[in-house]
């Protein structure tokens, strides 16, 4: 219970000398700790860490997590993130010890399962992008758009046009990362800009590319939910300007099965095992980001990359990789996970995921434009953004929605993201809700577009039925505080 | 199938509702030619029973080390995992959570990140952490930037004796952006960093000298000679420490360090072939904040004065700042910071201190026996829990030969450097019983008297 | 969150034609139903089971969790139940497939691992009990009591004293399942009351003894958490007259490695193990029940039970066993769990769960009859009984103050038994409790005393911050509805 | 140690609360000459690193499904367990809680009977199931104490085609009462209850007939027939099923059945060499429920007129009642309760259909498979899951070859009746493949043929 109790931190439950571990007893002559580390190299005052029983932390970390939402506790339609229904096999097959219990750097020999799964793996995402290979190294959408990013200058540089071509172009309703990866990997951005149906102003695109351009970044279907109609002549236009196409997958969950980015002229294409592929958010992390490429592209994909041959599969770095981006292997343990789920769904079930994904989100959007006001009128995808900006004559911001439909037991929507829509609204509702709880949010959603306009204040207080009230995020980075504070 | 909850005739209401005839109604705006006119191309599905009778088949390809001896390390360690870690980090809540963007339904998360925050804090005895990185070597990398950044100097030292791999995370970083990697070599005799080889002016250019605590050979820098160097040349400090041996070692904080980071995967995560693992970032004071890449979670209060935690310093991030922002990462390794929090919740001050003292006394058990085996030491440094041995021996083989009697051998350090193809990297675990060892040591004696 | 909100049933939220399985195809030829089963034996109507995808079952039972409390979520003080912290490596431990995955009719030499583990924890058993061998087979404390009772009759049978000896002697403080197991077990029950000590009334038990009596069953410590210390003249008076003496272990957490059973003089013995090893009682089992018997009744131990011979450990019964109570080989999972724990604490261990149980006590004991009546002030054991008599006088029960322990997130003790002591509250700390947890249980207790005077409505409509407010016991007896209504 | 949290400094400051001087001091009413002297004779204890892998090794000497193909079954059954309710079970709300006494902070698992007493209502089609009993063969006792207390009669009828073990608890339980069971005999030829085979005088005497349905032979009985006699007799009907057969068989409800019983394991239990498993329990009617064993849980509602969920009709109970109780029923097996209830929401109607028609259509294969091959089945009765097949084979020895081949054989039938000793009990399940079927048949083949 103590559910709106306040949680002390560690530290302020702590007892002197209390342990909550026990280690087998020290079975090796003993030496002066002195002989072996120089008085000068010692540590001279301890670490505060805290000092409690095992129960302690099992209570601690119990009641925090009662103090959390997951997929697993109810609704969770965060737009862009796909969260989706973690399936809980997959949780116990990456714990089995032949996968969480082995080392990088055993011998190629006595790994040969987990070689054969990366291999695999990487064949199942080459099909279902449309193109030759993946690196499964890097550990995130972002290291994914990282490496990718590099590819394409590589590529440029083995053309002698790696100086030239120092420009990436990104929509303006790109997510973050994109223009943030293109900057960590040396180039600058271009933004094009949204054309009126939401898609990527083609003429403006036109203006755009030149000898510069080394690449354009595009998630389709968009950040708005909607497929970009005009990707073939997009294409075509960066291509023809020697440019070539990354595809952020973040967006994948729409068209698995349905239509490849391969297919659509991308070159270089990340997913998000942690979105599409199933694998469990964590809070924010782990992840995994694997890119796949062209044949052309091949040659620089970051390593190593496992190959296969007659005695078996092994370790390689291919000809003119970009280099490492990632320790090891990639974030392995997430990798099994999506294995086994792809294995799992198979062709058939990959594709009603998709099929399920785009048919709620459109039941969805169906119902809540009669009640928020919907910027682009069109089909949408697996998502889609609405606009507060009806609710904001009242006083009532896109934040107070959001945070009323905490007190209804649903986690809100992504809000202010894409930053091209006015007090946007990105929700995503994933093809494992039912049509019953897609009813239950919709009459929430009208609720609180009721109180917006008859009890706008009501709104504003929200949250009031959560662990804590609605809190005060400026005085938080005005006055940061960012460890205990000692008392 | 595909934990879809939508039965037909829900699909069919719903379409209904929609005024379409078909979910391919819904994909009109894909052209025509763009559609995949066949299935893909995959194996057929299994369903839940067969497919776990196929995975455990798979992973039992796989030698694991619930059944081989380790004495390898080389960054992915074998320590000991209290096992009531995964029941807590398997709840639902925290498990199935994405970053807590929703502060008031997401204290738990928040409020473990903020403990997250305060240990390694407390480990480096640094004024501020984030809320981790994906890995020790990134985080590296991105500790590199951070310096150019900071002292708007392109050049920085990374030390030769730092894990291989990391070295070349942080060239590709750093020469993405056209900054560059001066390699400091190692002193031959000792494997410690030998700065002296550099030349004095361009250690003056440096934004800053990393060095690695213990070294990827397991010795012990003196880090204070080369912090008096860097901070004269006004570059800054940037340690890689192992946080398992900081319940020994000098604290990064009290040697001068401007940014420690480091791999938290031995803090209790699942070795898992490598990763996931988690990185974390910890820099000295507020100049570097502003700076720092990655989450960062801060206590506030709500309108009734309860504390509560939220995402915080938000205008560094790629979603406010964009190709502004002083890293692109958004997703990171949260779990695994959680993982890291209740392993050092569990240990404690004592237990701290007691697991790095066992490292280092089973490490040196070691060391002596090999030595009084006639076996000899590459390098005169001291050592944490690693250590080089050098021996006439084939490497390779003998791990083979290693491996029949359940005993995974050290790292060929061949692939490292060709100077060190007859020596290879040990390392020894709080998991180690000196019975393993002794047998270790006999069988490596055996094969180096040729049997 | 959804913590206030009420959980429809399953049944409320099923969808026709929803599934959360798969299964493997049915991959052998199809032969049509009515050929392998006759009409007349088929279904008629379909079970109305619930029909929900596999997120909506996790869902449905996270969030019900979320309404329950364990020792995991807080201090869990219920009296003679010993809700001691469950170590999670025992979970792991009993879940291996070496113990988790195996057949009772696997041929013997298969499962040598399994019965050796038997055989030993029969031997640690002993050990502790002070006795000579056990049986595992009864699957909780009563099914023990049960089993132990019908080895006392089948002991006085084989004495040919087996319908003389009907009688089962048993304290006004026991337990409810003593009186009901010696019911069970066909005796007649005698009840011996409680001296001015909370003691057996010695001159009174006297009395009760003779050829009539089969034995005595005896708590020690007490219910009322105090020694027994005329257990040497207790176990005198009942041996001379031709009884045997039997141990409800059930607080035997008082007890471990300082003094025996067997030593004291008992002939019988039940453990339970969900009490004083450690192993989860589950929201209300499994537990296990093992029992411990003297040399002399061996021989009708119920079967089977492990045995060792050169070759291996095999299956046996006993020459003259009672026969069988449980299926199989008793609670497996359970013993496993159990033998985890003694073989993780030693000796030592063990004796230091015992001491701290009894500090913990005595402590909390030591405070709190400052605010509440004690009974019988002594030292106590493992566990006491306060009174909530002072507090009656305000029109406060003792039920009341169960509830307002409740709004302070912490579970209530044991009310209402033993039933000797009038408005009894029976706190039983156990040793996995902290000081600074006790602390703030005494502080919690001296405030609802203190509210009791000042306040006592605040108590009685206690409690109010628990998903649910007090609820209607008679109503749920008068008019029981004990499924679910169809709607 | 011991999960202790008291340091040593706080045992001091307590004790001096106290006024000891040591914990001794406390155990002065324990009489010096019960002490115990010397520590008690037990292993070292084992930290818990070690512990595991000592567990590890011991559970290594056990041969267990995963690597065996099971065609064993006599009441304990390979079914495929989803592996989400090991991660529901395991949440530490359910887990470390006790029996819901306080029922407004236990209304998880106070629903969660609920819900398990409504699904098996509709299993059973009775009017009221309770919240669990030890296992099916104790819950069957007390089904046969139940009728004898309720008909004020002293003998019971039970076939001797149920389950030997179930056979001998029942006996041990009534006839510790000077209760009477009366063994009826099964027909040679199909293995079905011969009611006719008793005295009609005897029949009429009898408290109630038990009929197993599939009965130990795997054989389904016509249970109509004994239906009518026994309600003639005044007797109630008691029948003990497999729950897994109650999507496809008739409802225990609709034939007249006034207790059901039956073990619930089969629901997602893990096998665990045959426990803990759960006991389910169902009346017919009001006049039974309130003699009826065990825990019971009701909706009630609380001031604000909130739906809530407690333990009920408690007079019937120990801690109320004592002496004069139902049962002496406790503890009971709520975990595996709940394990029931989540694995029949995940199959619900459909699913529960789907595994008894596998169950029964494999087992026909590997039947007519075998008959194919020239084997003879016991009886000529319809069968579920389960069936007798007769060989002259030494069916011990013929189980050791198998499992070499990693397959697990039948139970041989000469342990439970001399006239079977050429007969084993084969089951099959879902889990079954027809290709593990097949080579099952041919390696039977390949024996009886003496290769
Ligand atoms: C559209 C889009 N692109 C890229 C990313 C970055 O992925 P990650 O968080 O895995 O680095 C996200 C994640 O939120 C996203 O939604
Ligand atoms: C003193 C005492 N005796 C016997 C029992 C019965 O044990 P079980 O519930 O395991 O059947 C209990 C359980 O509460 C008890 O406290």
């Amino acid at each position: 219970m103590e559910f709106n109790q306040q949680i002390p931190l560690l530290l302020d439950i702590s007892t002197p000398d209390r342990t909550g571990y026990t280690l087998p007893e020290l079975d090796v002559p003993e030496v002066e700790l002195t002989e072996l580390v120089p008085e000068s190299l010692l540590r001279e005052t301890e670490p505060q860490l805290p000092e409690l029983s095992e129960v302690e932390v099992v209570r601690y970390f119990t009641n925090l997590s009662r103090r959390n939402y997951g997929v697993d506790v109810g609704f969770y339609p965060l737009g862009s993130c796909t969260m989706k229904y973690n399936p809980r096999m997959n949780e116990d097959i990456a714990a089995l010890p032949g996968f969480s219990r082995i080392h990088p750097y055993q011998p190629e020999h006595t790994v040969q399962g987990a070689l054969r799964l990366m291999y695999e793996l990487d064949q199942y995402l080459a099909e279902i992008a449309g193109l030759a290979k993946s690196s499964l190294q890097p550990a995130a959408g972002a290291q994914g758009e990282y490496a990718g990013l590099l590819i394409i200058k590589a590529y440029h540089e083995a053309r002698g046009e790696g100086e030239q071509r120092a420009e990436i172009i990104v929509p303006d309703s790109a997510h973050g990362t994109n223009p943030a990866s293109a900057m960590m990997a040396g180039f600058t951005i271009k933004t094009v800009p949204s054309d009126e149906r939401g898609g990527v102003n083609v003429a403006a695109l036109k203006e755009l590319v030149g000898p510069q351009t080394a690449g354009l970044m595009l998630t389709n279907p968009s950040t708005l939910g909607l497929f970009e109609d005009n990707i073939v002549e997009i294409a075509e236009i960066v291509h023809d300007a020697g440019g070539l196409l990354y595809y952020d997958g973040a967006n994948a969950n729409a068209i698995l099965g349905i239509t490849r980015p391969g297919d659509m002229g991308f070159d270089v294409v990340h997913f998000n095992l942690h979105k599409t592929f199933s694998t469990p958010h964590g809070g924010g992390g782990p992840g995994a980001g694997p890119i796949v490429v062209s044949e052309e592209l091949v040659q620089f994909l970051p390593g190593p990359v496992v190959e296969k041959a007659e005695e078996g599969y092994y370790l390689a770095f291919p000809e003119k990789s970009i280099g490492r981006v990632k320790s090891f292997y990639g974030n392995f343990g997430v990798l099994v996970k999506a294995y086994a789920y792809i294995r799992h769904l198979g062709a058939e079930g990959l594709r009603q995921v998709s099929e399920n994904a785009v048919l709620n989100a459109n039941y969805l959007m169906h119902h809540l434009k009669n009640a928020y006001h919907l910027p682009y009128d069109r089909t949408c995808m697996h998502e889609f953004v609405l606009s507060g900006k009806w609710q904001k004559e009242f006083g009532v911001s896109t934040l107070d929605i959001a945070k009323r439909l905490l007190d209804y037991g649903i986690h809100a929507p992504t809000i202010y993201f894409p930053l091209i829509v006015e007090e946007a609204i990105m929700i995503e509702p994933t093809e494992t809700e039912s049509k019953a709880t897609l009813d239950r949010f919709i009459q929430i959603m009208f609720t609180i577009a009721e109180e917006a306009k008859d009890n706008p204040e009501a709104v504003k207080a929200a949250p009031t039925t959560t662990p804590v009230g609605r809190l005060n995020e400026t005085q938080a980075a005005r006055n940061p505080i960012l460890r205990r504070q000692a008392k | 199938m595909g934990f879809v909850p939508n039965t037909k005739a829900e699909q069919l209401e719903m379409l209904k509702t929609l005024g379409c005839s078909t979910i391919e109604d819904l994909f009109g705006d894909i052209p025509e030619e763009l559609r995949l006119k066949r299935p893909l191309n995959l194996p057929e599905p299994l369903a839940e029973y067969q497919l776990i009778k196929y995975m455990t088949g798979l992973a039992s390809k796989n030698k694991h080390l619930d059944h081989l001896v380790s004495f390898l390390g080389a960054g992915a360690y074998d320590h000991i995992v209290p096992s009531v870690i995964k029941h807590l980090v398997g709840r639902g809540e925290f498990l199935t959570a994405y970053t807590p963007y929703q502060a008031e339904i997401s204290q738990g998360v928040l409020q473990a990140i903020f403990e997250f925050q305060t240990l390694i804090v407390e480990l480096t005895n640094m004024e501020v952490a984030n809320a981790s990185m994906y890995d020790g070597a990134s985080a590296l990398a991105e500790a590199a930037l951070l310096a150019c950044n900071y002292t708007r100097r392109d050049k920085i030292g990374v030390p030769k004796n730092l894990h291989p791999e990391w070295l070349s995370i942080v060239k590709v970083y750093l020469e993405s952006q056209d900054l560059e990697v001066i390699e400091i070599p190692y002193q031959l005799e000792t494997g410690l960093i030998d700065l002296a080889a550099l030349n004095p002016q361009l250690v003056s250019e440096l934004a800053g000298i990393v060095v690695a605590q213990p070294n990827f050979f397991g010795g012990l820098e003196d880090v204070s000679a080369v912090a008096a160097r860097v901070k004269d040349a006004g570059g800054l400090l940037i340690m890689a420490v192992d946080p398992l041996s900081l319940g020994l070692l000098k604290a990064p904080g009290d040697i001068g360090a401007d940014i420690v980071v480091g791999d938290a995967g031995c803090l209790g995560s699942p070795i898992s072939f490598g990763g996931p693992s988690v990185g974390f970032f910890a820099v000295s004071g507020k100049n570097l904040v502003r700076r720092m890449p990655g989450r960062i979670v801060g206590a506030t209060t709500d309108a009734q004065g309860n504390t509560g935690y939220v995402l915080t310093l938000q205008t560094r991030e790629q979603h406010i700042r964009r190709e502004k922002a002083t890293s692109n990462i958004c997703t990171n390794q949260a779990l695994n910071a959680l993982i890291a929090t209740i392993y050092l919740a569990l240990l404690g001050k004592t237990g701290i201190k007691e697991v790095g003292y066992q490292c280092i006394q089973k490490a040196n058990y070691l060391k002596q026996s090999l030595l009084k085996a006639g076996f000899k030491l590459r390098f005169n440094s001291l050592t944490f829990k690693e250590f080089v041995v050098q021996a006439e021996l084939d490497w390779q083989k003998c791990n083979e030969r290693l491996l029949e009697h359940g005993y995974l051998g050290g790292l060929p350090l061949a692939v490292v450097d060709e100077k060190l193809a007859d020596s290879v990297l040990l390392s020894v675990t709080e998991a180690r019983t000196k019975a393993e060892i002794d047998e270790f040591v006999a069988l490596l004696r055996r094969y180096s008297n040729g049997v």
